[in-house]
């Protein structure tokens, strides 16, 4: 289990010694999410209405921007055939790189989401699950979008592809993670979706490090 | 793993296909004419829809056809990475565009559907929005597949995506009912097909088996094509060498 | 019969047939030199050993037992220098070859021994973007005599070194050797005294299969 | 017989959305079809001119 720390803390002091990236997706982030009021108006029970959805799409997006470089960067410079002859298997190494991605970019963004929620006048309440909707939905971003990375290392424009592959796969998180925090406005029951949405994410991680192994493992030859 | 002599013979497929290939097409044709026949001249029109039940007749068994072309393509991309067979890659390549064919189709069906129906050209009901997730799963399949520029690392890469849409095909499904049901607007009555009477099922499995008949009489025709070219960039590459 | 060795092996890569029918063996406290022209597949055949690549034919062997029942053993057992050092710029050279070490579970002593063994210890705290090329490739060779990995497979290792650091190269090589190592080099600088084992592949003619992918 | 064709072609008032749906089906289907046909020919006329490879100078030059 050494090789599975070493990747995450080596990956996460890259991103913070980079720097930049973290920080960009993060000011996508909000920079994104303050543009439809420029679009739908400033009324408050039109942003309500639509905010959980907006914070979450764009949250969506900002994650998917950092995802290309995951898997191209190694493959590229070489690391990835000394991470694939590395003692741990391919499919740790794949969730060893994804944890790393949400931590340098999915837990950002749980940072600045009640400053979202606060430019789209959420009440109270939808802040606190706003926020589980981002614990439990960001990692499997990060697990389905490294699907994403891995199937694209060595293909040509793999930027644009990489959003044709992964954001269909999206749509279920999407889904229940938005279901979640309109259930608090309209005072619906949260705890289902948020269930299902920790379901999806107990899913992806046996089920993405084997499929991303697998992709990983062409890209070798 | 495969060793040398245990290689799918092309050759054997070319000759294969081509007795197949008139009988296939024959019985399509066939199945074709007498869909028609039924699905236009001898059924009713549905005493609530009226004709417009005759769009059903082609909506309804391409529906279906996405969805198995979709089933065939995680299938042949399974057993191409399991036993590296160049047959499976090649007919999953051949199978992708007609499947995202049949999307399109139900997708323009339905909302020609929707229309006289509802009075929009797009309906947000369950079914249709997951046919439209489905058609990018498609489109996701053919960019990928054609994104790398050795053809088998691409069919390769596709078939991996292949195998993880077909696990996520299910959970889009269910997450789009739940999404549908929670924002299910009173006016817009569920998209419910027709009650679907005893006159209405001829026309409609005619049909179905029709497009079956003509999903593999092309991925024949596609796959004798791609196998033709494969061998003449081998030739190429042979006449390359000899010439050196 | 122990040591390293492969039998009939036949390798495809994007449809080309690269070689076939290559065997080979190698005893422990043996070297082999893989020789050839350009695209004889040498560095597929090295990729092959250290099971990045699958062969289509044929099977690798380890102490008799087929490798490929042990795929996790088997990585334990190699250890892989390719054409690309895989330094991150960002990271200095101790931190880059420390990264390697904890893969293997291992402390940062080991680091240091290495960077002694190639005679780089002043570049320790370098950032590995201020590195040329050759302090780079001693770097990763560096990186590979880590730990005690039992197959050593470098392709094209002196590509760059200056004649120190080929010094430094054949004294570590020598050092494994005589602790029962194996030592595979794919090169065209006859890196061996003249007795060594040598396996010479001979260039396919490029034949595109459409039978196999 | 011309009233029979033309309450046929009428579709009960609906021909407006029947039609192109079935033109639309046979379009695509038949595009399709022809596509992979060309695909085809062109793909196994340029083997036939190229078989058998130990006589080049009769190739016809590749497509």
């Amino acid at each position: 289990m050494s090789t599975f720390w070493a990747i995450v803390a080596r990956d996460v002091r890259l991103a913070v010694r980079g720097g930049t990236e973290s920080v960009m997706v993060l000011v996508f982030f909000v920079l994104a999410a303050i543009l439809f009021p420029f679009g739908v108006g400033p009324e408050a029970e039109v942003l309500r209405r639509i905010g959980p959805g907006v914070i979450w799409v764009v949250a969506l997006l900002a994650a998917m921007m950092s995802l290309e470089r995951l898997f191209s960067a190694d493959h590229e410079d070489g690391t990835l055939d000394l991470l694939a002859t590395s003692p741990a298997p391919l499919e740790i190494v794949f969730l060893a790189k994804a944890i790393a991605h949400w931590l340098t970019t999915g837990l950002p963004l749980l940072v600045a989401a009640p400053v979202l929620g606060v430019f789209y006048q959420l009440p109270g309440p939808a802040f606190g699950v706003l926020l589980l909707s981002m614990l439990l939905g960001t990692p499997s971003l990060s697990l389905i979008g490294g699907v994403g990375a891995a199937l694209i290392v060595g293909a040509r424009r793999g930027g644009v592809l990489l959003a044709l592959l992964v954001l269909p796969l999206y749509v279920p998180v999407l889904i229940f993670a938005v279901a979640g925090v309109d259930a608090v406005i309209f005072d619906a029951p949260v705890r289902p979706s948020m269930m299902i949405l920790a379901a999806l994410l107990l899913a992806a991680i046996p089920l993405c490090p084997w499929a991303g192994g697998a992709a990983l493992r062409q890209a070798l030859q | 793993m495969a060793n040398l002599h245990r290689f799918a013979n092309p050759a054997q497929f070319q000759r294969l296909s081509r007795a197949l290939l008139p009988w296939v097409a024959g019985i399509t044709a066939i199945l074709f004419v007498l869909g028609l026949y039924f699905a236009l001249f001898a059924s009713p029109p549905d005493y609530q829809q009226g004709d417009t039940v005759r769009i059903m007749y082609v909506h309804v068994p391409s529906a279906w056809m996405s969805l198995f072309c979709y089933t065939f393509l995680a299938v042949a991309g399974a057993v191409g990475l399991i036993w590296r067979h160049p047959l499976a890659f090649m007919s999953a390549r051949a199978a992708a565009p007609i499947g995202a064919g049949f999307t399109f189709i139900v997708l323009a069906t339905g909302s020609l559907w929707g229309k006289p129906m509802w009075g929009t050209w797009w309906v947000w009901d369950a079914r249709l929005t997951s046919v439209l997730i489905l058609f990018f799963l498609y489109l996701g399949h053919i960019a990928l597949s054609r994104a790398f520029d050795d053809p088998a690392r691409g069919a390769k890469a596709a078939a991996v995506l292949a195998l993880v849409g077909a696990v996520n095909v299910p959970i889009i499904k269910f997450s789009v009912d739940w999404w549908n049901t929670l924002h299910q607007p009173a006016s817009v009555s569920r998209l419910a097909g027709p009650a679907i009477d005893s006159s209405m099922l001829p026309p409609l499995f005619l049909m179905a088996f029709a497009f079956m008949g003509y999903f593999f009489t092309l991925l024949l025709i596609r796959i004798r094509a791609d196998l033709a070219s494969r061998k003449v960039q081998a030739l190429r590459v042979a006449a390359l060498a000899a010439a050196e | 019969m122990n040591g390293f060795e492969g039998q009939g092996l036949a390798c495809v890569r994007g449809a080309r047939l690269v070689f076939k029918q290559v065997g080979f063996h190698v005893a422990p406290g043996a070297a082999m030199l893989v020789a050839g022209p350009n695209g004889a597949g040498k560095s597929s055949l090295l990729r092959l050993m250290a099971g990045l690549l699958q062969p289509i034919g044929g099977e690798l062997l380890w102490n008799g037992a087929p490798v490929a029942q042990d795929p996790d053993g088997h990585r334990r057992r190699i250890s892989y220098v390719g054409h690309l050092d895989a330094l991150k710029p960002a990271l200095s050279v101790a931190e880059n070859l420390g990264f390697w070490a904890r893969m293997d579970g291992q402390g940062p002593e080991v680091v240091t021994a290495a960077l002694a063994r190639l005679r780089i210890e002043r570049l320790a705290d370098v950032p590995a973007r201020l590195l040329s090329s050759g302090q780079r490739r001693r770097t990763n060779l560096a990186r590979a005599t880590m730990g005690s990995p039992a197959i050593w497979l470098l392709d094209e290792p002196t590509v760059g070194l200056d004649t120190d650091g080929i010094a430094a190269l054949e004294q570590a090589m020598a050092a494994h050797l005589d602790g029962g190592g194996i030592v595979i080099a794919a090169s065209h600088v006859q890196m061996f005294e003249a007795g060594a084992h040598q396996l010479v592949m001979e260039a396919l003619k490029p034949e595109l299969r459409d039978d196999i992918w | 017989m011309l009233d029979a064709l033309r309450t046929f072609l009428g579709m009960g008032g609906y021909a407006a959305f029947v039609w192109p749906a079935l033109i639309l089906t046979a379009v695509v289907l038949v595009s399709m079809l022809v596509l992979s046909l060309q695909d085809l020919r062109r793909a196994e006329r340029t083997l036939q001119g190229m078989e058998p490879a130990d006589r080049p100078r009769r190739r016809r030059g590749a497509a």
